[in-house]
């Protein structure tokens, strides 16, 4: 089976796996026993006024031929007519999802670089002070709600020490720079504009260490595990005995062999990223998919929710599948 | 508007300070959550701050002013107008000379399409026009016509008081659109719905100039304005979500007016010199309502007790921290016909003995469903404690507010902490909702079907004479304390926390939240 | 002069020896010394507790830890101090349900996938991955809201979206056990799969499952806390740590101990529960118990 | 104190491992030598500490083992009080080690050539890239073809051309010493004899020394000049293979080659009775005391020093008039 097939295979369950998705997306929307367009309308408006809006909207045909239409429009990427911003999903998609991976994306850096560093450090220093510190620190990454964690950081960073900016992605008055990704680092360093590339790298950082607070906390675990596992192999026996001096034994032999059962879980916490994003964007006020689909639920905006949701599903299979193919570069002895 | 977009960021970021000092001198910046914000389209606006920014981007027919403390209709577009002998057909004379924000001159023509499109849209806010007074899409070309180049004239279905109808037609979907530019930005017959979501084509003092949903919403001061041009150039709605960072964006001056603090927050923020505590009495209000087609509360007494339960007064101090007037009437404070008493307090015996009389000598189990917002909460678990004292245990049931009203309006529930917000400043807009189940409205939802009651409405609705009908409606009230289906909670107070560089915020906020005059602000 | 060999069985040494271990590593003890206390206060919760955790008292609302109330009152007066520990009830409900019902789903599935492997493994698979890939707060915000907003609604909520992990790991050892030879010798003795699968898979999946479980007992409070954010938890006046730090962030500035001193308690028990599962885990692993 | 051996000297090593089930004294008081050439067999049954000697030599001794005490004296300097880094200088370069599992012994993420070429660049101080031709030769020399086997990965090699690469590895930077720890037990039968007979060409022909580490006496008869009996953690019998096999003096060494099934012989093989002691607490005085065939009252308290009874042939036991005793540490 060699690597083409194995990709096919992939992309074929990923296809079986989003239609369940998309299968269970539709299931909830359509049983939550509330209907979106009395939301719409508010408080205030007589039954007279939803009827005549629900039946222009379509929600008065069976279920059956809803399901149709929705998954025919979401093989051709249209999850149909948003509720509330009355604008085809799709665009809101592709208006609100550049801001929830450009924090993803920095939140997932900054997290494998302080969880490696940290798994390695308290791997090789075992039960010395910076293990306690980075397993304690793991800990409260673990245990303390996302909202609770940004809110005090916000508080801190923000508030009193003024070091930081409080939230949004770039400050009040500075000129977004011209769209190419959507993500501001990126069209702004691209657009040379290096100002406002600084200023939203200020406004990126607090948000994505909070995203990225748990996951540090998770690769920081699987890292010292499988850092002290790969130190006791005879591998690393024969390296010292070739005279190797300590931290290359640690860095080039430990190290490799460690990347790969904690690529894996850079794939599974990639997933908690995308859906942790909903809380931190509302701490955060950062105009991504997250707050969008909550925003959505609130008004039980099902286009809205159904499309972000089985986009979010889609970006969280394709980042698994580009994990197993990294999975397979790194290891040999997976390569057929 | 593309070249004018730029220049104005270009100025801005100029002049721009790193985003930690204070905001610029010529722009007030609003932190709220917009996130629940829908559209800026004048026929569809109905949100409480999205009415307020159409607003100030669309002249309308007829408007508002707060003359010593009392809401009237004044002259806008409409320069004057008659009303026939019958009392149907209202007569308007369209000001000449006035210009929209991109320089095309205002005419008639643009009014009756203004006036025609909520109704063709088939619009949420339609609903005034179409249940009320009867202009739907088949008769609304001869209902509203277009006599000569400045003049329109409406035709209703019902003699209605003239505070009644100018109420209505000052409320944000006459708002005058420019034809031209609208039906240019038409997509497969919207009306332009989907382009005025987002753009303004109107001839108010502020033209909206930028809408990043859950971002940044920009007002531009409108350099064609027929008025007198807003000592403020900008408008500048943040999106910030969490009551919280509002408040920390206020205190450390990132914003200039936080929209949505909490009662305590406020408490907290007022402690900061920069900051200034502004107070306007609102025009909703917030009740406990009583199915009174389940169980125990069919019975008048039973609901009688629930109000002698309540302790108003710890509701209004300790949860709203004074956020809030002490009104147990349904007609507001500062309306026509408003009613001084406030009859009910907290008397556990009394509440106790009517319970026992009613047969419920050891209380009764009731489920009471309210929305999730921070105050609603509050308030929810402040009944629960109070009720329990009487005896009736309440369990509560706490949803999203879409959920809350699928059931209201289908009469599901049986307690339930909602707030209703006028949509004209007259008498008639409450007495026919509280007080009338024909309406259709909370009376009906939580079936107190009480003709007498209903009919009372109707009177009030048509009677010419003022006095009979300040009578009209001060025994309505009566009947309706000790009948109806409601515990009436308070009349909502605005508040806000600005910056105290920011001036005269109070007198452009006054208008028990009906208007906000952004003209007014300056800093 | 010969010293006589000691006269050891087997299992008595074992347990001897797991004590030996379990005194030994330090971070096991503390965790289990966690774990005892959090259930104490959960079982003694109306003794420990001085006041009522639901009375209102608006007279002495937000006041500051004094001496009466240990951790201050709320935006009610009720005392935070009686909330937490009645709320150690409540999270201890939480956890046990979750993870005796995620536990449950995962060790089936994950056992007959296994087990069976071939299409069977296939499809229970593509259907974990169906549930990893959907963003798991959205489907418990989802299942709250269609069931209602209560304490079981949020329990069933919770337990939905926190099965999968467990049923790879119980698929994972279901295919290692399934390949032992001793296997082959029941089936060969004429032992039926049902029977194979409960009496010789299932419980060697237990003991990884039940490291995981401890290892994830923190988060299901946490899942719990965020319903509370987005306002979908448990119903007031119930006390419930998640609810008490998600209704105490606008007071974070100037009332810090409303939103804190929950927090530190679900902190408190994550560590415990991390701690054990670590220790567990150590203890289970052949290699570590040379 | 002239040294015995003027290549390598280790005289009273100590090493213990604090385990949970308490210290166990690994060794205690190890005693050997070699010259510079020398073939040197170390023997015994499998826990008797030869493996530990010889990472103990190379001072790979990790968590939770210590070395307690000895010298080991090895191309005049003394390794155990060199610092880590002078100690990196010797290891790989004047001595380097070949180990039991090959497949295990080898980075499975990296190829093979970069593996050999690592040791080859840190001896001469040059970038890996360039060494590349060196461990060519190095491959043809251990009998693999260089094409194939430079980039291939560890899990594409047999057990028996892994331990090639091993030993190519060892040899490629010339060491004084090779020390080889049961390089052939984990191998069948057939490729053990071509592994032994490469190993001996090579080093022969490069004149290195040979610490051989084996539980095989008949391995030790052919390659081995010189053989170190141990028991135990202890030294117990030192001698040439020749006047080993012929005249053991030791009982545990006579118990051990009556053990060897060897073409020709017809007696029954005799097992030496009883298990090998718990070194948490060993016996007291002579370790092997309580499976000594003609153990004496003086076995059972003091422990015999290794003394030399006849040229060469040096023996550890109070059977050839032995005084003096060895104390135990602590």
């Amino acid at each position: 089976m060699n690597f083409g097939q194995f990709l096919l295979r992939r992309l074929f369950l990923m296809i079986i796996v989003l239609f369940g998705v998309a299968c269970i997306v539709f299931f909830i929307a359509n049983i939550i026993p509330a209907d979106p367009v009395g939301a719409i309308l508010g408080g205030n408006a007589p039954p007279e006024a939803i009827n005549r809006l629900k039946a222009k909207l379509g929600y008065d045909q069976p279920l059956i031929i809803r399901f149709g239409n929705f998954i025919a429009g979401a093989l051709r990427g249209d999850f149909g007519v948003s509720l509330k911003t009355s604008n085809p999903v799709m665009k809101d998609i592709m208006n609100y999802f550049p801001a929830t991976m450009e924090l993803a994306i920095v939140a997932i850096i900054i997290s494998i670089f302080l969880g490696i560093t940290l798994g390695v450090l308290s791997a090789v220093h075992r039960n010395k002070a910076i293990d306690q510190f980075s397993r304690i620190f793991s800990i409260l990454g673990v245990s303390m709600p996302v909202f609770w964690i940004g809110l005090l950081l916000l508080l801190v960073f923000y508030f009193k020490l003024g070091w930081l900016p409080g939230g949004g992605r770039l400050g009040f008055f500075t000129y977004p720079p011209p769209r190419v990704t959507g993500m501001y680092l990126i069209d702004s360093a691209l657009a040379g504009q290096w100002d406002t590339f600084k200023e939203a790298l200020l406004h990126i950082l607090l948000p994505a260490f909070v995203l990225g607070y748990n996951a540090t906390a998770s690769i920081a675990r699987i890292t010292r595990a499988s850092m002290l596992d790969v130190l006791k192999q005879d591998f690393i026996r024969t390296a010292k005995s070739k005279g190797l001096k300590r931290n290359v034994v640690i860095y080039r032999h430990a190290l490799r062999n460690s990347m790969i059962p904690t690529i894996t879980i850079i794939g599974l916490v990639f997933g908690g990223l995308l859906e942790g994003a909903v809380l931190t964007e509302t701490v955060f006020s950062w105009p991504g998919l997250g707050r969008y689909i909550t925003t959505g639920m609130l008004f039980l905006d099902y286009p809205a929710v159904m499309g972000g949701t089985l986009y979010i599903a889609f970006i969280y299979s394709l980042a698994n599948l580009i994990v197993d193919i990294l999975y397979a570069l790194l290891d040999p002895r997976m390569r057929m | 508007m593309k070249r004018s977009f730029m220049l104005v960021f270009l100025t801005v970021l100029i002049v721009a300070v790193t985003g930690f000092a204070a905001t610029p001198k010529d722009t007030l910046v609003i932190g709220s959550n917009t996130g629940i914000f829908i559209t800026m389209d004048p026929a569809v606006a109905y949100e409480v701050l999205p009415n307020k920014i159409v607003a100030a981007c669309y002249a309308q027919l007829v408007n508002l002013k707060a003359i010593d403390g009392v809401i009237v209709p004044v002259p806008d577009i409409a320069e004057s107008w008659e009303i026939s002998e019958d009392g149907l057909t209202y007569i308007f004379y369209i000001r000449q000379g006035v210009k929209f924000s991109n320089g095309d001159p205002l005419t008639a023509e643009d009014v009756l399409f203004s006036l025609k499109r909520p109704i063709l849209l088939d619009s949420v806010s339609a609903w005034f026009l179409v249940d009320i007074f009867g202009i739907n899409k088949d008769n609304v070309d001869e209902k509203i016509k277009q006599i000569d180049e400045n003049t329109i004239t409406i035709t209703l279905n019902a003699p209605y008081a003239e505070n009644i109808t100018l109420g209505i037609l000052s409320n944000m979907f006459t708002g005058i659109v420019n034809k031209d530019v609208v039906l240019a930005n038409e997509v497969n017959g919207d009306l332009g719905t989907a382009w005025l979501a987002d753009h303004s084509a109107g001839a108010g003092p502020y033209v909206l100039v930028q809408w990043e949903r859950n971002n940044v919403i920009l007002l531009e001061a409108n350099p064609n304005y027929y008025g007198s041009q807003p000592p403020l150039k900008r408008i500048m709605i943040r999106d910030v979500p969490e009551a919280s960072n509002q408040r920390l964006f206020l205190e450390r001056g990132d914003i200039d007016v936080a929209w949505d603090l909490t009662p305590q927050l406020l408490t907290e923020a007022k402690k900061n010199p920069n900051v200034v505590e502004v107070k306007v009495p609102g025009h909703s209000n917030e009740y406990l309502a009583m199915n009174a087609s389940w169980g125990p509360l069919k019975d008048p007494k039973v609901r009688e007790a629930v109000r002698y339960s309540i302790n108003y007064k710890e509701i209004v101090e300790d949860i709203m921290l004074n956020n809030a007037m002490l009104v147990q009437g349904f007609i507001n404070k500062g309306y026509f016909g408003y009613v001084e008493e406030n009859p009910f307090y907290q008397d556990i015996e009394k509440a106790k003995a009517l319970l026992a009389e009613a047969g419920y000598p050891n209380g009764f189990e009731v489920e009471l469903i309210t929305s999730n917002t921070d105050t609603r909460k509050a308030e929810a678990e402040k009944i629960q404690a109070d009720l329990a004292k009487a005896g009736i245990k309440v369990n509560l049931v706490i949803v999203q507010s879409s959920q809350m009203y699928e059931k209201y309006r289908a009469q599901g529930h049986q307690m339930i902490i909602a707030g209703w917000g006028n949509d004209y400043p007259d008498p008639d807009n409450l007495a026919m909702s509280h007080a009338s189940y024909r309406a259709n409205q909370l009376a009906w939802r939580n079936a107190w079907y009480d003709d007498y009651a209903a009919t009372l409405c109707e009177w009030g609705q048509i009677e010419p004479n003022q006095d009979k009908r300040e009578q009209i409606y001060k025994d309505l009230t009566e009947y309706w304390f000790h009948n109806g289906p409601f515990a009436m909670l308070y009349q909502t107070v605005e508040f806000w926390g600005i910056r105290k560089e920011v001036k005269n915020f109070e007198e452009a906020a006054f208008g028990y939240g009906m208007l906000f005059d952004f003209t007014k602000v300056s800093k | 002069m010969e010293k006589t060999a000691k006269v050891s069985r087997p299992f008595m040494d074992d347990l001897k020896h797991t004590a030996f271990l379990w005194r030994r590593s330090r971070l096991t003890m503390i965790g289990s010394v966690i774990i005892v206390i959090f259930l104490l206060i959960a079982a003694f919760a109306p003794l420990i507790a001085p006041y009522s955790p639901v009375e209102q008292n608006l007279s002495i609302k937000l006041q500051s830890p004094s001496w009466q109330h240990l951790f201050g009152t709320d935006q009610f007066g009720r005392d935070i101090f009686s909330r937490v520990i009645t709320g150690s009830r409540t999270a201890l409900w939480i956890i046990f349900l979750v993870s005796v019902i995620s536990g449950s789903i995962g060790i089936i599935i994950g056992v007959t996938a296994g087990y069976f492997g071939g299409i069977v493994d296939e499809v229970l698979m593509r259907i974990t991955d169906m549930f990893l890939a959907f963003p798991s707060l959205v489907l418990a915000m989802a299942f709250a809201a269609m069931l209602g907003p209560n304490l079981t609604n949020t329990i069933i909520a919770i337990s939905i979206v926190s099965w999968t992990t467990y049923a790879r790991l119980s698929r994972a050892e279901a295919i290692k056990v399934k390949s032992q030879p001793y296997i082959e010798a029941i089936r060969a003795a004429g032992g039926g799969n049902l029977r194979i699968m409960f009496l010789h898979v299932l419980p060697m999946c237990i003991s990884p499952v039940l490291v995981q479980l401890t290892l994830r007992m923190g988060t299901i409070i946490l899942t719990a806390a965020s319903l509370g954010f987005l306002g979908l938890g448990v119903q007031p006046p119930t006390p419930e740590w998640g609810a008490m730090v998600s209704d105490g962030r606008n007071f974070l500035i100037d009332q810090w101990w409303i939103s804190t001193f929950p927090g530190i308690f679900i902190a408190f028990v994550v560590l415990g529960f991390n701690l054990l599962g670590d220790g567990i885990r150590d203890m289970l692993d052949p290699r570590l118990r040379r | 104190m002239e040294l015995r051996g003027k290549l390598l000297d280790v005289s009273g090593l100590k090493v213990s491992f604090y385990t949970y089930r308490g210290v166990i004294k690994a060794l205690d008081g190890v005693e050997l030598w070699m010259d510079s050439g020398e073939r040197l067999g170390v023997v015994g049954e499998t826990g008797c500490g030869k493996s530990v000697t010889s990472l103990a030599v190379m001072r790979l001794i990790e968590q939770p083992g210590e070395i307690q005490a000895g010298k080991v004296i090895f191309n005049g300097k003394s390794l155990l009080e060199l610092s880590e880094e002078n100690m990196n200088r010797v290891r790989g370069i004047e001595m380097s080690m070949i180990f039991q599992e090959p497949r295990s012994s080898l980075n499975p993420v990296m190829k093979v050539g970069y593996q050999i070429g690592e040791a080859i660049a840190k001896s001469k101080k040059m970038p890996i890239k360039k060494t590349y031709p060196e461990v060519r030769e190095m491959l043809k020399l251990v009998g693999l073809d260089p094409d194939r086997v430079m980039n291939s990965y560890p899990h594409e090699l047999s057990g028996g051309m892994s331990q090639r690469v091993m030993i190519g590895m060892g040899l490629a930077t010339h060491p004084k010493l090779l020390i080889a720890d049961e390089p052939t037990s984990a191998l069948d039968v057939t490729i053990q004899a071509q592994i032994l007979e490469l190993l001996d060409e090579l080093a022969r022909k490069m004149g290195n020394a040979v610490m051989l580490i084996t539980h095989d006496m008949g391995v030790v008869a052919e390659f081995c000049d010189k053989v170190m009996v141990m028991y135990a953690g202890n030294s117990v019998e030192y001698a040439s293979t020749v006047e080993l096999f012929e005249r053991p003096l030791h009982p545990y060494t006579g118990g051990l080659l009556l053990a060897v099934p060897r073409v020709g012989r017809t007696d029954e093989l005799k097992a030496i009775k009883g298990t090998v002691p718990d070194l948490v607490d060993p016996p007291s005085g002579c370790r092997f005391h309580p499976r000594c065939p003609r153990v004496m009252e003086i076995c059972k308290e003091n422990r015999p020093p290794l003394v030399q009874v006849e040229p060469g042939h040096f023996v550890a036991c109070y059977l050839y008039g032995n005084e003096g005793e060895v104390k135990e540490n602590a």
